[in-house]
């Protein structure tokens, strides 16, 4: 059954049009075909073919159809099948499209979800705080209803990921809005040689100018003329189709395209952003064939189409009288138009209405729309006489008339959202009922509607005064402009709202709120803007209160008795329209750091682990093996003959100068200035409270010149506070930060000395260079660091070279140790190996509250230094007990209960004394080792304490002393 | 024991990001780089649209500390006079990073090539030189070339880089594809390119972002060959 | 995005840079109570209002000073650590930043 | 609950009452005064007149109740803490938010959903089984599950982060929940009210009139009131009344952003929070998705929003769910947060005698609203810092004792 009348409503060729009549486009709506053309949009398409019924409200599910066409008609979402939640009003028709209306049940016209229209007595707003709650057990319940209710369309889980580009731009001034103020402000700034970004969300330049005609030409010629200067001026980017998505801090504005985003840095910004027709309330004003005036407008000169057969036009302002001209232009029957104004100068537009035979009905109102038989359209109107100071109607007077559409045009609200936001401060002007800016931030400008100027040849001239004065903000010289204040009749209605007992007169579409629901969240107290807001959730849709707000801050102010400004507004947050999350996101940057060995690493099957932005081989998988057998494997490697290991992701720092150890030893716990050239020191770094941020070590290559290693993820950190203190101390020294300029190569194990003496021209005997010794030398014809250290086994060296020649040098060690077995080993076997000779790592076996005390470092603290970072907190703490310790401990050899965890729980009686930092199986101890804090009482050799496992079993470890194996 | 000698050729930061590409390789300057990707026909296009180029092998020389100007005045180097400008002389280019930290990088020319400078630069010793202290560099060196680099690097910096607005003699040290960089515009055989370097370890990262802009719009990598003639295998 | 102005590097967006919390005058340590020392640790100046707080420029490697009206969120000043208005002093600097050779070159 | 509906149904007028009287002016002295008509505030009046039977109470709110963090937080209820103490005194508040509804006759949308912390790291693993194995100590039931079981209860994420940082495992909280926050707080102003509590909107404390460190009274735009117990419940304006008081703390206000969606038919029904990627998100009644980041990097008492956010937000977001790429965000919003330099809240007795903080929320205010009310009531009535609050005293950071939650700090909410 075909329910829509399928009138053919499109129009003779309008002057202007933005179709192209001779690009058919077809596509279907609700399992029906049809045809529009390229440049309409679904909606004007759809209503061209005669279909008033788009879309089901989000609560009641009542039919609606266009209420604005200006991207706040948010009742008529559909899905074409991939993406969903599509705005029918603005979205261009594609060919083939196959739509749907979303959060139907059994399509638009019989959804059968719209019984819930009927009990909308039932559910007052607020009404889901009062039910369902009690008993509490039933809340689940209910809740499954609740939630099947909510939200609009169906995610489609296959939609692919698009990532947009998101661009950055600058300019001197960004216009927005290019309607005749925008335009002329863009234009003026350009003329005086400015950079202007000009920017309007519509397809097309002009904003009114291009369908508020009053059936007359003067808006087209001044729009002709307009574009003729546009397409003279070289120096203004125009982006239409596209809007600006908010203010944020320093006149950056995002302007989101169909492609994209372009991150706009303005050094001004002129607002020329317009007003929202806003609709008189009255009962019905949401049936399909309701529309506001400009709606109607828009559907007659954009997309030749006619809104309606036969209508009535109910108006406070203006701007109705002008939409009836339009109406009888495009060739609408008017029966009437009703002016809700008692005494409004009439204009200049009664006569020429009179001679076209309108009747117009003066102090009258709509006191509802008559629905169709089946509800999905408009019979008739019923007005009566109205007092508009009391907001009362004498419905004992009432008329009716047959109509099949109704425009409305009772007034606007600035779109001033991105003014908002930028910290403009407003005052509400009486004379034409709006809010306007009474203060605004440095090089924020506001022009034409959103400024409070409705005259047409004003608002040019609003926005030519707009451009002087950013153009005084820039320092250049130019005379100001001045602009009269706003003449004659409000183009506002102060409270075009008509009461019905039996409701069903919105104020909001989105959420299906009616004026009752004010004056009951009113009655309940919550009678501030905020707080009714909330409770109600006017404005709290998708159009963001676009056409509701307004009317919400009258009828507050009228139920407490108050003037508008007293009441407020509420908060504008960004965006101006909803904005895709792959515009947003755009492409992202998942920056990531290589050593230059990466290529081998990967080659040889390395499993890589994310250490910050570095990528490092955690083991090298062979097949066969489980991870922990290979990182056994590995252990054993080094144990027994030599291992090789990647270790250019540490931190290297050169600390240089005369006062380079001095330096140090304000910085790090220990002493530097008395270290002899060619050695190494532990460094243990606090922070101000004392606690243990990183260690490393420090190598003194020459009288001036240090070599720190630190650990990967703290790199960065630590060298940024070694510059800081370095200002505040003002000492002699260079910094040098060679992180990612130096690769760095540890080989360990008993034959790691063979392999190395291969490759240097140096005495590595124990005796000529025992641990804790390092030099600079040559490696295969480059200059390198050696560094004896002991982190993973008693027998080690670091190889620091270029990094260039990393890959070099590690395939000439890989080669050098053929014969000795040598084998790679990655970060994971690392911490087993270190582990075995029970050494703790910052950040593994630490956390942000650890202090040195706490980890058995006593020994890295010169407590007798004047100063160092840390150390007036820590002879604070020395004061105070401990709480825990960090010990060494073994499980039994036979143990063979579930395997503790790292931070499994140590347990005593019953109480929480610390937790297991690091535990393994060890190869070389050939039981299972482990770091764990332990309350100090409990801190004895031999002594046992309990770990309480995964599956809840407690393991019994024994205290004993590091290396855990023997290492000799 | 025994000892290497012969100095190995060394790997450019980005070479990773250069395995799934196999180019044509050759050593320049002690370095093994990319010299042609696709043949001087298509590179030749790509250049003038968006040409990515991986100059690695470039020698570089960095030092810093109060005394590094007149140091390096002291060696008959010229030097730009103000922070955060680069000169370029004789075939190499000298970057002023701040106030008192230098990047000089020799240029590729055809016939000859200025190593004389940096043979001269590998003799300083920091330990009898006050104030002055040598900076071990391995950027990641990369020339932007085309008419759509602008368009690319509107959307991996925030900078504004137009001419209007980017000093011809100014470096800005920023952010490029959300990591730190050094960024200049720069006459290269008489066309405008832009150069960027980044610490090597990111050079892999850098090469592929700038890579996968370049291709959206039209470019992508070009060998070395393709700007320098004289390079080859 | 925010724009900061770094005193080496001139305007840029807030992402550059990192903050490094409050600049704080350290007492002694040789002649404050433990608890003063508790309070330098741990407690700020913390009422909206103008305050001087360290910030980094992280391509540069610039530590500087900002004044920062933490209520509007304004900056009013930036300059490099030891210039004006600290008490300047005289001697060295780690050779990168605030020494005098580089400020005469901030034309 | 038929009758609930009926009633409105019935009669055609429309007879609920106000949810709270219409104060305005206040009385010369009350036994207690509340700096702050959020949740919090409006919590411990209420167990102030229902457990300790002080009624004469008045809650002097600058704006409006319920405007500050109460109406601005992404509505999560967990207990998932690392510290013993954490986990009790948020897993009392969880079981005070159960009740809740009955308690205080109005429907907060308290809807059980399960809390996933996803882990991306074997470090972030690790962190989630200390957390585990604390939260199962103290009878909290979390648990460490893999990535089956994430996928069993969202089968739309996608595990491998679109390959940028792969899902390893992640942190069970099954009484993670979400709640309607602006109810909580007109919930506890009803009762309150109806106790006698008087409450004041628009309402600004101006300065606190404190001698011989004994407070006496405050100074508001509606006068001058006498009082000898000021409770300051301001999270986001903390400092601005400690200042009034001479009270250092180490609080730091950073702003905290969030944003929404257009409604969608509801498909996420668990919370989900990476700290890896800092973001949270869940979906709420009315089908949007909730989603929230990190702090923002610096001190800000303001609440405007930036871009950067929800560039960051959505792009990781983009990352779990890669079909969102054309869904829209429709609102952004911030908040301020107090935050404590161990991740923990300031709570109890402050060496001004008759001055309670109940403050340093840092991003997890709103889910400890009942217990906060509880515990400072307790504060407030016995002049001495409940047992569940000891552990946040202000005193712990001139003892050095803070507390372990900075051990694991990471995005939590």
């Amino acid at each position: 059954m075909s329910y829509q009348n399928k009138d053919n409503m499109r129009l003779a060729k309008k002057i202007g049009e933005w179709i192209d009549r001779d690009k058919v486009i077809k596509f279907s709506f609700e399992g029906e075909d049809y045809t529009g053309y390229e440049g309409d949009t679904i909606t004007s398409a759809l209503w061209a073919n005669g279909v008033k019924v788009l879309g089901r409200s989000f609560k009641y599910h009542r039919a609606r159809g266009v209420l604005s066409l200006a991207n706040h008609d948010v009742n008529i979402l559909v899905t074409d099948g991939v993406d969903t939640n599509i705005r029918a009003d603005v979205v261009t028709l594609q060919s083939g499209m196959t739509l749907k209306v979303v959060n139907t049940e059994g399509g638009v016209v019989n959804d059968k979800k719209k019984i819930i229209d009927s009990i909308s007595a039932l559910l007052p707003v607020g009404f889901y705080y009062k039910a369902f709650h009690s008993p509490a057990v039933l809340f689940p319940f209910w809740e499954k209803f609740i939630r099947k209710a909510a939200g609009l369309g169906v995610v489609n889980f296959n939609y692919p990921r698009i990532t947009q580009r998101k661009l950055n731009a600058y300019c001197d001034v960004l216009v927005i809005g290019a309607g005749p103020s925008g335009l002329s402000a863009a234009l003026m700034a350009a003329s005086n040689g400015l950079e202007v970004i000009l920017v309007d969300e519509n397809q097309q330049l002009g904003g009114s100018l291009v369908y508020d005609r009053a059936g007359g030409n003067a808006a087209k010629e001044m729009l002709d003329e307009l574009s003729v200067k546009m397409a003279e001026t070289p120096n203004i980017k125009v982006y239409t189709g596209s809007y600006a998505a908010g203010y944020y801090a320093d006149h950056m504005v995002p302007i989101v395209t169909a492609k994209g985003i372009t991150k706009v840095r303005a050094k001004t910004v002129i607002a020329a952003t317009g007003a929202f027709e806003q609709p008189p309330v009255f009962r019905h004003n949401d049936l399909p064939g309701v529309m506001l005036g400009s709606a109607a407008q828009r559907l007659i000169y954009r997309y030749g189409v006619k809104p309606f057969n036969t209508c009535v036009v109910v108006t406070a302002n203006a701007h109705g009288y002008r939409v009836a001209l339009d109406l009888l232009n495009a060739g609408c029957t008017v029966v009437a138009l009703v002016d809700m104004r008692a005494e409004a100068d009439r204009d200049q537009y009664v006569g020429e209405l009179a001679r076209k035979g309108v009747k117009i009905y003066s102090s009258y109102c709509v006191y509802e729309a008559l629905p169709s038989k089946s509800k999905l359209g408009v019979r008739g109107v019923t007005i009566c006489p109205f007092d508009e100071k009391n907001g009362t109607s004498n419905t004992a007077n009432s008329i009716t008339l047959d109509c099949d559409g109704i425009a409305m045009s009772a007034g606007w609200a600035p779109a001033a959202a991105l003014l908002y936001q930028s910290g403009m401060g407003v005052r509400f002007d009486n004379d034409i009922q709006q809010f306007v800016p009474n203060s605004l931030p440095n090089g924020i400008f506001a022009a034409g509607k959103v400024n409070g100027v409705y005259n047409i040849k004003q608002r040019g001239l609003d926005g030519m005064r707009a451009a002087a004065a950013a153009l005084q903000y820039l320092g250049k010289s130019v005379e100001t402009i001045n602009v009269d204040h706003h003449q004659g009749a409000s183009p506002s209605h102060f409270y075009p709202i008509v009461m019905h007992p039996k409701g069903k007169n919105f104020v909001d579409f989105d959420e299906d709120i009616a004026v009752k629901d004010f004056i009951n969240a009113a009655q309940e107290g919550f009678d501030n803007i905020e707080l009714m807001k909330r409770f109600t959730t006017v404005g709290m849709g998708p159009s963001q209160g676009k056409h509701s707000n307004m009317n919400a801050i009258r009828i507050l102010a009228k139920i407490r008795n108050l003037p508008v400004e007293k009441i407020g507004t509420t908060t504008a947050r960004p965006f101006f329209h909803p904005t895709p999350f792959g515009h947003l996101g755009g492409r992202s940057f998942h920056a990531h750091r290589l050593t230059t060995i990466h290529m081998w690493h990967k080659a040889a099957n390395a499993v890589f682990v994310d250490v910050g932005a570095w990528s490092r081989p955690a083991y090298y998988q062979k097949s066969g093996l489980s991870r922990i057998e290979t990182l056994q494997q590995e252990a054993i490697a080094v144990r027994q003959s030599v291992g090789i290991i990647d270790g250019g992701t540490l931190g290297k720092i050169e600390v240089c100068g005369p006062d380079a150890g001095l330096f140090l030893e304000r910085f790090y716990t220990g002493k530097y200035i008395d270290q002899k050239v060619g050695t190494t020191r532990y460094a243990l770094m606090l922070d101000e409270s004392g606690v243990i941020v990183d260690d490393g070590i420090a190598s003194r290559l020459a009288e001036q010149l240090f070599y720190l290693t630190v650990s990967t993820s703290n790199a960065a950190a630590v060298y940024r506070e070694m510059q800081r203190w370095l200002q505040i101390w003002q000492l002699n020294v260079g910094l040098v930060n060679v992180t990612g300029a130096y690769g760095l190569i540890n080989i360990a194990g008993p034959k790691s000395r063979d392999v190395l003496a291969k490759l240097v021209d140096i005495e590595l005997s124990e005796a000529n260079f025992p641990i804790g010794s390092a030099l600079e030398t040559q490696i295969l014809g480059f200059s390198a660091r050696i560094i004896r250290v002991g982190f993973v086994a008693n027998l080690a060296y670091e190889i620091h070279m270029p990094s260039a020649q990393a890959l070099n040098a590690w395939k000439a060690l890989m080669q050098s140790g053929v014969k000795e077995g040598i084998r790679p080993f990655g970060t994971d076997t690392q911490r087993l190996l270190r582990l075995e000779l029970g050494h703790h790592m910052p950040g593994y076996d630490t956390d942000g509250l650890t202090i040195p005390y706490e980890v058995g470092a006593e020994h890295a603290l010169a407590m007798d230094k004047p100063f160092f970072v840390g150390q007036r907190s820590l002879q604070i703490i020395a004061k105070k007990p401990r709480n825990k310790i960090l010990v060494s401990f073994v499980l039994p050899l036979d143990y063979s209960s579930e395997m503790p965890q790292d931070c499994n729980l140590v347990i005593d009686d019953g109480v929480i004394k610390g937790r297991v930092t690091s535990v393994s199986y060890s190869p070389a101890a050939k039981c299972v080792i482990g770091l764990a804090y332990v309350h100090p009482t409990q801190n004895q050799l031999g002594a046992t304490f309990e770990i309480r496992t995964d599956n809840g079993s407690l393991a019994k470890a024994t205290i004993v002393k590091t290396p855990f194996f023997n290492a000799e | 024991m025994s000892t290497i000698n012969q100095r190995p050729v060394s790997n450019t930061p980005i070479a990773y990001g250069l395995m799934s590409l196999s180019p044509t390789m050759g050593v320049i300057n002690g370095m093994e780089v990319a010299l042609e990707f696709e043949g001087a026909l298509i590179e030749g296009n790509r250049k003038s649209i968006l040409g990515v180029t991986d100059v690695s092998c470039f020698a570089s020389f960095g030092i810093k500390g109060t005394e590094a100007a007149s140091w390096l005045m002291s060696q008959s180097i010229q030097i730009p006079m103000n922070r955060n400008t680069w000169v370029e002389h004789e075939g190499y280019l000298v970057l002023r990073l701040g106030g008192s930290e230098f990047l000089i990088e020799g240029q590729y020319s055809e016939d000859q090539y200025s190593h004389e400078i940096f043979e001269k630069l590998a003799r300083f010793n920091q330990a009898t030189v006050a104030g002055v202290y040598k900076v071990q560099r391995a950027d990641a060196a990369f020339i932007l070339s085309g008419s759509e680099v602008l368009n690319m690097l509107s959307e991996l910096c925030m900078l504004d880089l137009r001419d209007s607005a980017l000093a011809s003699n100014t470096l800005v040290m920023t952010q490029l594809a959300s990591i730190s960089a050094i960024l200049l515009r720069h006459q290269l055989n008489g066309e405008q390119v832009y150069r960027v370097w980044c610490d090597g370890t990111y050079g892999a990262y850098m090469w592929n972002m700038l890579l996968e802009v370049a291709r959206e719009l039209g470019g992508g990598a070009v060998g070395l060959a393709s700007h320098f003639r004289g390079t080859h295998k | 995005m925010k724009l900061l102005n770094c005193p080496m590097n001139g305007l840029r967006p807030l992402g550059e840079f990192i903050y490094g919390g409050e600049y704080r005058e350290m007492p002694n340590p040789n002649n404050s109570s433990d608890l003063e020392w508790a309070s330098y640790v741990h407690y700020r100046d913390n009422a909206p209002g103008v305050k001087k707080e360290w910030w980094f420029h992280s391509p540069s490697g610039t530590w500087f000073i900002a004044e920062r009206n933490t209520l509007s969120d304004e900056v009013l000043n930036t300059y490099l650590f030891g210039k004006a208005p600290f008490p300047k002093n005289e001697n060295l600097s780690d050779g990168k930043l605030g020494d005098e050779k580089n400020t005469e070159l901030s034309a | 609950m038929a009758y609930q509906l009926l009633k409105f149904a019935l009669g055609g007028e429309y007879k609920e009452p106000r949810f709270f009287r219409d104060c305005q002016t206040p009385k010369k002295s009350y036994d207690a005064i509340i700096i702050g008509g959020g949740g919090h505030g409006l919590a411990a009046a209420y167990y102030l007149a229902k457990d300790h039977g002080i009624t004469n109470v008045a809650v002097l709110e600058r704006g409006y109740i319920g405007g500050g963090n109460t109406g601005r937080n992404t509505a999560i209820v967990r207990s998932n803490y690392l510290t013993p103490d954490g986990v009790n005194f948020y897993d009392a508040s969880v079981k005070l938010f159960q009740g809740l509804s009955t308690e205080l006759d109005i429907n907060l949308f308290y809807t059980n959903r399960g809390h996933f912390t996803l882990a991306h790291s074997e470090s972030a693993m690790r962190t989630m089984r200390w957390r585990a194995e604390v939260n199962k100590h103290v009878g909290v039931k979390s648990e460490v599950v893999g990535t089956d079981e994430i996928s069993k209860a969202c089968p739309q994420l996608d595990i491998s982060c679109s390959g940028k940082s792969p899902i390893l495992g992640a942190l069970y909280h099954e009484p993670g929940s979400i709640a309607r926050h602006d109810a909580v707080a007109w919930g506890y102003a009803r009762a309150a009210d109806s106790m006698g509590v008087e409450i004041f909107q628009n309402t600004e404390v101006q300065s606190i009139d404190v001698k011989n460190d004994q407070v006496q009274g405050v100074q508001t735009n509606r006068g001058y009131i006498a009082t000898g117990k000021v409770l300051s419940a301001v999270a986001g304006f903390t400092p601005r009344i400690t200042k009034m008081v001479n009270l250092k703390t180490p609080i730091v206000i950073q702003p905290l952003q969030a944003c929404v969606t257009e409604p969608m038919k509801p498909w996420l029904d668990t919370i989900l929070v990476s700290g890896s990627l800092h973001v949270y998100v869940s979906q709420s009644s009315r089908g949007e998705l909730v989603m929230g980041s990190a702090l923002d990097p610096y001190e800000v008492h303001h609440t405007k929003s930036t871009f950067d956010f929800v560039e960051g937000l959505t792009s990781h977001i983009a990352d779990m769910f890669p079909f969102l790429s054309n869904v829209k965000v429709v609102r952004q919003w911030a908040g301020m947060a107090d935050v404590t330099p161990d991740f923990a809240p300031l709570m109890g007795i402050t060496p001004i005698k008759g001055f309670y903080l109940d403050a340093g929320w840092g991003t997890w205010g709103f889910k400890a609203t009942p217990i906060s009310g509880k515990t400072m009531a307790h504060t407030l009535a016995h002049d001495k810092a409940h047992d569940l609050i000891h552990s946040f005293r202000l005193s712990r950071f001139d003892e050095y004792e803070l507390t372990g939650e900075k051990g694991a700090a990471s995005v939590g909410h």
